[in-house]
Formats: C-alpha cells, structure tokens, sequence
C-alpha cells in the first residue's frame, strides 16, 4: 500500500475556528439544550469572528452568545430563546440595535432545507407555512419561499430554498480520527445538517479508536466521507446537555440569563467566562472540575 | 381521611395552571398520537398517559418518540424525554414523517396572540419592521398547525392576546373563515380548542369563527368578555368547565413534584 | 389505568397476506438480495390474489415468484433481475404474453417517491432521470415525471410523484409486539417505504420483548406508530439473505433460475415450493433443517 | 523463481476479463469516493483498494458506505459489503446524499448499448412497445451516470451494443453533444473512460464524440472498427493499453480467488 490507509483528521478547537473566515455561512448543529457546539461558540467569540451567517432550527444559548459578541449578523431559523427561562437576551438587544437580522422559517422549513442541500436538489416541497406570513413576509432574502401548484394533484405546496453552506459545525458524541461519527439519542436535525455543509467540523465528547467505529457500522450516523476535521472535544456543549455524558446546569443557564440582560451583564459575562480564558480547558477549569462531575450522566437514564 | 379519587376538588384546592393542564389533558383520547412542546402541553400529556390515555403516544419533536419521561424536562430536547421512548431520531422524522406525513391526531401549541379565526402569532408583537417584541418565532408551531388533526391551543387570557389582527400570522387557524384552510392547500384539521385561565373555547362548524365553551369554576361570561379583545361567540348556554378531580389532582402532581411548570403556591 | 398499556399487534402470517385486497397497492420491501418477504411472497401466491401493483427499488426472485403466479398485473421499479445469474425468468415471460407492465424509474427516484409518501408531500425532486427516456417514455402512467426551472436557481429539475400505497410490507430483523422495529445492515429503502403505506405491515425474524427495544430507542429504525401489524417469520427471506441471521442459498437460487426459464418449469417450482405446501413452517421443512443450519451468519461476519 | 512484482505480464499469462479489471482499477484514484455494482466494477475497486488507492473509499448503492469487504460479493446488497464498513444505510443515503449531493468521484456502469455521445441503455432492446428483451432497467445507473464526477463504463465490444441510435435512453452520456448535459439540468461530468474486450474510449474534450484511446494488446484497430457500431473517433496515434503487472494480477486474483466474476480458464 502507499500509505497507512487511516486518514487522521484531527486538528483543534482554535485550529477548527480559525478555518472559518468572516462573512461565512455555517450550519449551526445540536437542538434546544441538547449538543448545541457551546465550546466552538466560544472560540468563535475569542478570535474575534465578524458578519457570520448562521442557519439552524433552533437554538439557545450558544447562538444568543454569538450574537451578543456580535460574531454573526445573520440568522436564517426557527426559534431561538433560552427554553423555559424566556427571551434570548442578547439576540433581543442585538435586533433592536440593528446589528442582527432574522430571517423566519419554521422547524420542519429548515430541516428541509439542510435535507435539500444534504441531498443536491435546489429546493424542496413541504405544507406548513402557507397562508400565513411566513409567507407573505421576508428581512433579507429575496426569494425566501415560493408556493406552486403541484404538478401531479393540483394542490398548493411550499418550496423552500436548500441550504448548501460552507461549514457544518456539529458536536457528536463520540468520533473516531477518520471522522465517522455516532450521536446517541435524538439528532435534532445534524444527520441532514452534516451533510449540508461544503466543509464539515465534528466536535465530539470523546475520540475513539477506529476499531470501535469499524466492527459496528450501523451506529455511525455522520460516515467519514462528509467530514473534514474532528476535533476531541469533551463537555464541549457545557452548560447545556448531551444525552449518555452530561446534564445541563441550570444554574449557569439561569445566571448567564439575568446577567446577560444588559450589556453590562453580557459584557461581563462574556470577559469572565470567554475572552478572559485562554482556551475551552481553562473555561471548564474555571467551572470547576467537581461541579462538571456532578453533572454526569447516570445509567441507564442517559442524564 | 381517603377522598373519593372521581369527586371534583373544590374551589381553593387547585390552582388555575392544574385546571388548564386538566383540559389539556381531557382532550387526548387512549391511544392517540400526541405532539406537544414543554410547559404545560407535556405535564398535561403525561397526565393523560397516566390516567385515561395509557396508549398514548407522545412525541416530541426534537426526536423522542412514544416518550415515556418520568421526570420533567425543561427542554423539547432535554435528554429526559428519551426515558423508555420507541425511538429518537431528528426533525424530519417528527415533523416531517409524522407530522406533516398525517399520523399525529391532536397537536398542543401556545400563543402570544391569537384572532377569532384561531390564527396565531408567536413571532413579533408590534410592527412587523420594527417591532416592539420579537418572540422566539415559529419553532414547530407553525407545523404542528399547518398539519395534525386537531390543535390545542393553550394560552393567557387577555384582551391584548385576543385581538382582531394578529401583528404577524406566524400560524394559519381557519385563516379568513370557511375551506380557507383548504384553499391554502393545508391538510390539518386546525384549532379545536383553546384553553385559557379563564374558559374553554371552539370553533362555530359553519363560521369557523371562535366562540366559547365553558367557563372555568368562578369565572363569569362578563369577565371573559372584558378580557377578550376580539367578538366572541356566546352560545345561549355556556356551562362550567369541569372542575378536576382529585384523581387528576394527585396523578397531575406527581408529574411534576417539583412545581416547575405548576408552581405550588398558585392554589 | 383504562388497560394494559403495551398493544399486542401480532398476527399470523396467513392473516397478513389476507388483509390484502385483490388489487391492492404495496410497498414491498427489502433491497436485493437482502432482506425480501420472500415469505410473504409465497403467502400471497397461496391465497391466489390478484392484480396487485407492486412498488419497489429493486427486487429479484420474490418478485418474479409474484409475477410468475399472476399475482402482481404492475409493477413500478427501477431493477429487476436475478443478480448475478441472469434476467428473472418469470417476469420476462409474463411481459411478453402482456400480463405484466413495468412502469420504469430509478432507484433514487422510487426511493425519494417513498420518502415523498413518507412526508406526506405530493412530489420530490432531484436530478437524475433529466434528458433520458425515463422522462420522454411512460407505460401506464399518465403522470410519470414532471420537469421543471427551479424557481430559485432557474436549473432543471425533474419532480416525481410520491407514493401513498394501501399496504407497506417489511422484513426487519426484530420487532416488538407493538411494533417497534429493528433492521440490522443496510436498510435500503425500508426506512422511507414503511412510513409511505397507509397501513404497514412488519414481519420478522424475531419478535422481541418490549423491555429489550425500550432500553435503547436508538436502535428502533421504524417506531410502533407507524406499524399496523407484526408477523414473527424466521427464515422469512429464504433462500435470500438477512444480515446477521443467515446467508443466501445459491444452490436454491440457481436452481429456480435454471428450472424456471420455461412456464413448465416455473409451475413445477410453484407447486413443489409454494402452493404444494400449506404454510411457511412446511416450506421451511421441506427445505431441510440441517441445510437452513448451514446458512446460519458468523460472527462477527453477519454472514 | 520470484517475478519482480512491477513488471509487465506476457500475453498468454492473463485473461481479457482480468485485464479489464485492472484497466478499472486504474481508473480510481487514491482517496476518491468510489461507486460500483457487483461484477467487474467491484473487483476493479477493491483491486484499487488493496494496491494504488488503499483510502479511497467504496459505496455500494444498497447503503455500504466505505466497504472493506474481504469476501466477494453477489449482489448489490450483500451482507458480505458491510464488513468493516463506515456505515450501512440506505438508498437515499447513497444515491441522494452521497451521489446526487456531489461527493462521487467516480462511478462505474455497465451498459447492453453504447451510442457515440456515450448515452447508455440497459433497459429494452428492439421496440419499446414491444421490445424483444427487456432488460433489468436503470437500477441506480442513471443516477450514477447522472451525477457522478466521473463515469467508467465497463462493456462487452460488439457491433449490436455499440450503435449509432439507442433502442432507449436509460442513462445520459453527452446525450446530442456539447453543453448538452448542462442544458439537461444534468451535474455529473459524464462518461470519461469505455473499458471494453478489445480497447479503451475516452471523449473528444470538444465534440463529446467517442474516440479509441488505447487498444488491448494484441488487438489491432481494425478488429476495433470492426466491431464497432457508431463512428469510432480514431486518433493519429493509438498506444497499446498497458498489461496488467504481477503484482496488480497477483492481488486481482486474490480478491475473487473462486474466479467467480474473472474465471480463471479465460486467461
């Protein structure tokens, strides 16, 4: 052989940040509370990223710290709020002050669209948002969806544009150095999303031998082909969740929600907790080791 | 002293948050397929499968499917909900084949506004340009509208919250009155109820428009109109809304002992 | 509670095949030689129906048994044949004396048809099938394929109508007795053809306590909600294959390839294997115990 | 005596058969996405794999995404593919994201008829009304052709398969010339590469047409006209396909030791 035929496609987390140039398109992984990619947030805000282009279903926290440290500008989403707390704050202030713009579809919209571009085609159909504004209003896209008359039964369906972006960014559960990746638990809309992007990143609790990957292919879900980088990336959706490995910690999520209800509180917030560290491992030591171990997932509860 | 399980609780021995998740949860019948969010819809949900909807299947749309949760989840995606579940999977597969494929017979959703049509809103309140709030959008809402068979609504009474135009349409209820649903080419059943903290709600057969149903222990007909910012049908009869029993009292709080959704103290 | 909460879907095989209509519409599934009802194939042979339309990707003896028998008048596919071996006998011969119609796709485009049922949505896009016959020639079909301009890139795009057929048929490798459905390896078009029927049907190889697919969710491929019924079918693909059960049997697969190439050939077949028996256990026997032990997969090989 | 493993074998010491193989084999690159049916395409890919292009990656249409398999396979969806897989998923995953969604370098086909655009057909021949034989159809090969990078076409050379006019179009090559494709909606690169019994065929960069690129050894171009149908592009100089080497042989026949898709008794 010409080589070893194990291609190592690890790098890290700055390294995997440092890719993405300002002005650029990402799908943006996780769910609500469960794998959102916290850690990359993070680092996205440390190197000073500008003018990102965000698409999701819904996301949290970590979406309301990029548009705190105004590292993206635009949105193309479902939902965004910090669930069972209330408004995202950041985002709020950000879209009074013009520097964020939202462009609305609904959850079933966008996974469409990450499946439209997962799968090559320019569109794809689907019967939610007609005859309302979803419709009938846009911020920024010109052509944001279109209803046609179905060529076959005559009824109206929706057509919304795929979604073909230049990173994917997805926190899995568990990757091997070749990029095949499991997610344990729901998928929120990663399988398609990973399969969107032109370039995609796996972050990922745990690395683990290819061996382990190999002798049950019927659990990866994201295969090697689709990856270009993988990074080793433990509690890296802190604090938020990943089922088998962590909790939430509500009272980060809690606090990070009444401080960051003013830019005051943001701003300190954001110093204390991502630019006054260094790194993704200095941010859990500030955490604390014995209130990440707290957090762990029990058996067989996954939480 | 053991109460009998079927009586109904007095006045002052339930909150008004018990009584809205006990008309949730009446509306779910055994064995029907049941899409809600958190809140009120899964402690209502989980209520109903412990009580009289054993073969319920609950989904949720992160993924969980036939969600079997013994403890709250304060998330759609909260780990939580993966608790003895048939299956997780993603958004395509609750949303898309579930949902929008015509399996899940009665959705839960909430609302910051809502018209007579049972249109809703949960994207921007004020101008749609520049707008005073804007709210966490559609999420699934619009979907979980556009296509189960029925829909819940479950929200605040206020005259603020029922208006005659919606600031945004972020979810078609009958949209401007009758087969406009159809015309639109939406395949639901659209709104069936609406649960208040003041009365139960559903829609004229011919008008589509809203019109009330009953109105919750203590509460008059009066004080629902003053809260109510659009017209309201008011049938000849209104009767009370059927006041929980101490049964759906105790199963309700042993779903969520902690008061998180239903605060204690409320009573 | 009202009642117990686990609902016991099972039926027998012979009640299955008869729900099934004469002229019904099927999904019928498995991929290849992997995992085809062969079982039910028989069944339906044996209870004579009739002017079944058949839906499929690509299918091999099991449906040329149903050709052969004048059980299926169309078929809607993109592959038949008898890989590896030849052209399947019974199908040519029924094409020629005109009592089957083939109605020609490809394989993404019957597999997004199944996904289009699946979503509930009239059509799918994509881009195969552009410039060929598949688009210029139909046999039965009035509405076979649309194309169109994309309305957001003005590219074409070919749109095929979904398919919704009154009975979805399945072998899964494990199923509970609420339906909860295992498949191990690959899953063809299984996944998107269960959730298309408006009544699904799965057999399988085994059925399986409830406790056993409730502990890991992540596992179950088709969900009880979509399963109308269940059918407990060992050696249910045979003389096919199904990952980690058992292997194919070539000897049996040249034989019926050999025998059938004349109609006198293919009768004796059917009498010797399928009508002459009464059940499925019968064919099973007939087949020999020790033969079927020798079929049995390795591990860790799943063949 | 050992053979130096790099040298070229003599005629007599391999069979048309295995030559084609290796002629496929060549045609994939190290680290390419790779899609192949069983047959010759699956042994030239896993001759690739074990010699010139250990990473690049084989994906069989059933939903074997990077098979390692050490058995060879009979068909398309056999268990035997799945053995030290990436992943085993289904036809969507492979034909739709995979292909269609652009990730295949190159894809292999087979074809019953050639025309001189490449334009392949593998489902009737004679009339399509009334066809004298109808062959298995596209299967995944439109789509392979439709939207791979590349296409290797592996066929038998006859005058009756090689023809000016198809009997059906089942899958596009350049289908009328240039820019055709591209009109047609059509992503993939189209057919770059015929491997044939008697010679190898590329395309003319400028008019799509079919031209003789190599012939096998042995072979003289005349016998190639001979045998072929359409109008053969036949350049000014017309090299000799290179040999299989010992080592490329030597691990051919290693990967199909039964000769089920090489017999040995060709050579």
């Amino acid at each position: 052989m010409v080589e070893a035929d194990v291609e190592d496609k690890r790098i890290t987390l700055k390294e995997a940040a440092n890719l993405i140039p300002d002005g650029a398109h990402l799908f943006w992984g996780g769910f609500g509370f469960q794998r959102p990619p916290m850690a990359f947030a993070h680092e996205l805000v440390r190197q000073g990223k500008r003018e990102l282009t965000i698409y999701t279903c819904g996301s949290e926290i970590d979406i309301d710290i990029l548009a705190g440290a105004k590292v993206v500008s635009k949105f193309e989403l479902a939902f965004f709020a910090i669930e069972g707390i209330g408004l995202a704050p950041n985002i709020q202030r950000r879209i009074r002050d013009g520097s964020v713009q939202i462009e609305d579809y609904t959850n079933l919209a966008m996974a469409l669209r990450f499946l439209g571009g997962a799968l090559g085609v320019p569109f794809m159909p689907l019967k939610s948002m007609l005859g309302t504004d979803l419709v009938a209003k846009s911020k920024f896209r010109t052509k944001k969806v279109k209803v046609i008359d179905c060529p076959f039964t005559g009824e109206k369906v929706a057509l919304v544009p795929s979604v073909r972006p230049d990173f994917s960014i997805i926190h899995a559960s568990r990757v091997d150095i070749e990029g095949n990746a499991q997610i344990d638990g729901i998928k929120g809309e990663d399988i398609e999303g990973a399969r969107a992007g032109k370039k995609t990143i796996v972050l990922a609790e745990e690395i683990v031998d290819v061996e382990f990957t190999r002798a049950n292919p019927d659990l990866t879900v994201i295969p090697n082909i689709y990856v270009t980088y993988v990074v080793e990336c433990p509690w890296g959706a802190y604090p938020m969740m990943v089922y088998n490995y962590y909790d939430y910690d509500m009272e980060h999520i809690r606090m990070y929600y009444q401080q960051c209800k003013t830019e005051e509180g943001w701003r300190k917030y954001c110093e204390e907790y991502i630019t006054g560290v260094e790194s993704h491992m200095e941010f859990l030591k500030k955490i604390g080791f014995e209130r990440l171990l707290k957090l762990r997932a029990r058996k067989p509860f996954g939480y | 002293m053991k109460k009998n399980l079927k009586e109904h609780a007095k006045p002052g021995e339930y909150s008004t948050l018990e009584l809205m998740a006990v008309c949730g949860a009446r509306a779910i019948k055994n064995g029907e397929v049941v899409f809600v969010g958190t809140g009120l819809p899964m402690v209502a949900a989980m209520l109903a499968k412990r009580l009289h909807a054993p073969k319920a299947k609950i989904v949720y749309e992160a993924g969980f499917i036939d969600s079997n949760a013994i403890d709250i989840a304060l998330s759609i995606a909260d780990s939580r909900l993966e608790y003895r579940a048939s299956a997780a999977i993603g958004l395509i597969e609750t949303l898309g084949m579930l949902l929008q494929g015509g399996r899940v017979d009665v959705g839960f959703v909430g609302a910051a506004q809502i018209d007579e049509y049972g249109n809703l809103n949960t994207t921007y309140i004020g101008d749609f340009e520049n707008p005073r709030v804007r709210l966490p959008g559609s999420g699934g809402g619009n979907d979980i509208v556009s296509s189960a068979k029925r829909i819940v609504v479950i929200m605040k009474h206020e005259k603020r919250k029922t208006v005659k135009k919606l600031d945004y349409m972020t979810s078609p209820g009958y949209l401007d009155g009758p087969n406009a649903r159809e015309r639109a080419g939406l395949r639901g059943g659209g709104p069936s109820l609406v649960v208040t903290n003041l009365c139960q709600m559903k829609f004229d057969e011919e008008t589509k428009r809203i019109r009330l149903a009953t109105v919750h222990p203590g509460v008059t007909v009066e004080t629902v109109l003053e809260n109510t910012g659009f017209d309201l049908i008011i049938p000849e009869q209104v009767l009370e809304t059927e006041p929980p029993t101490y049964e759906e009292l105790e199963i309700l709080r042993s779903v969520d002992p902690m008061g998180i959704y239903i605060p204690r103290e409320q009573k």
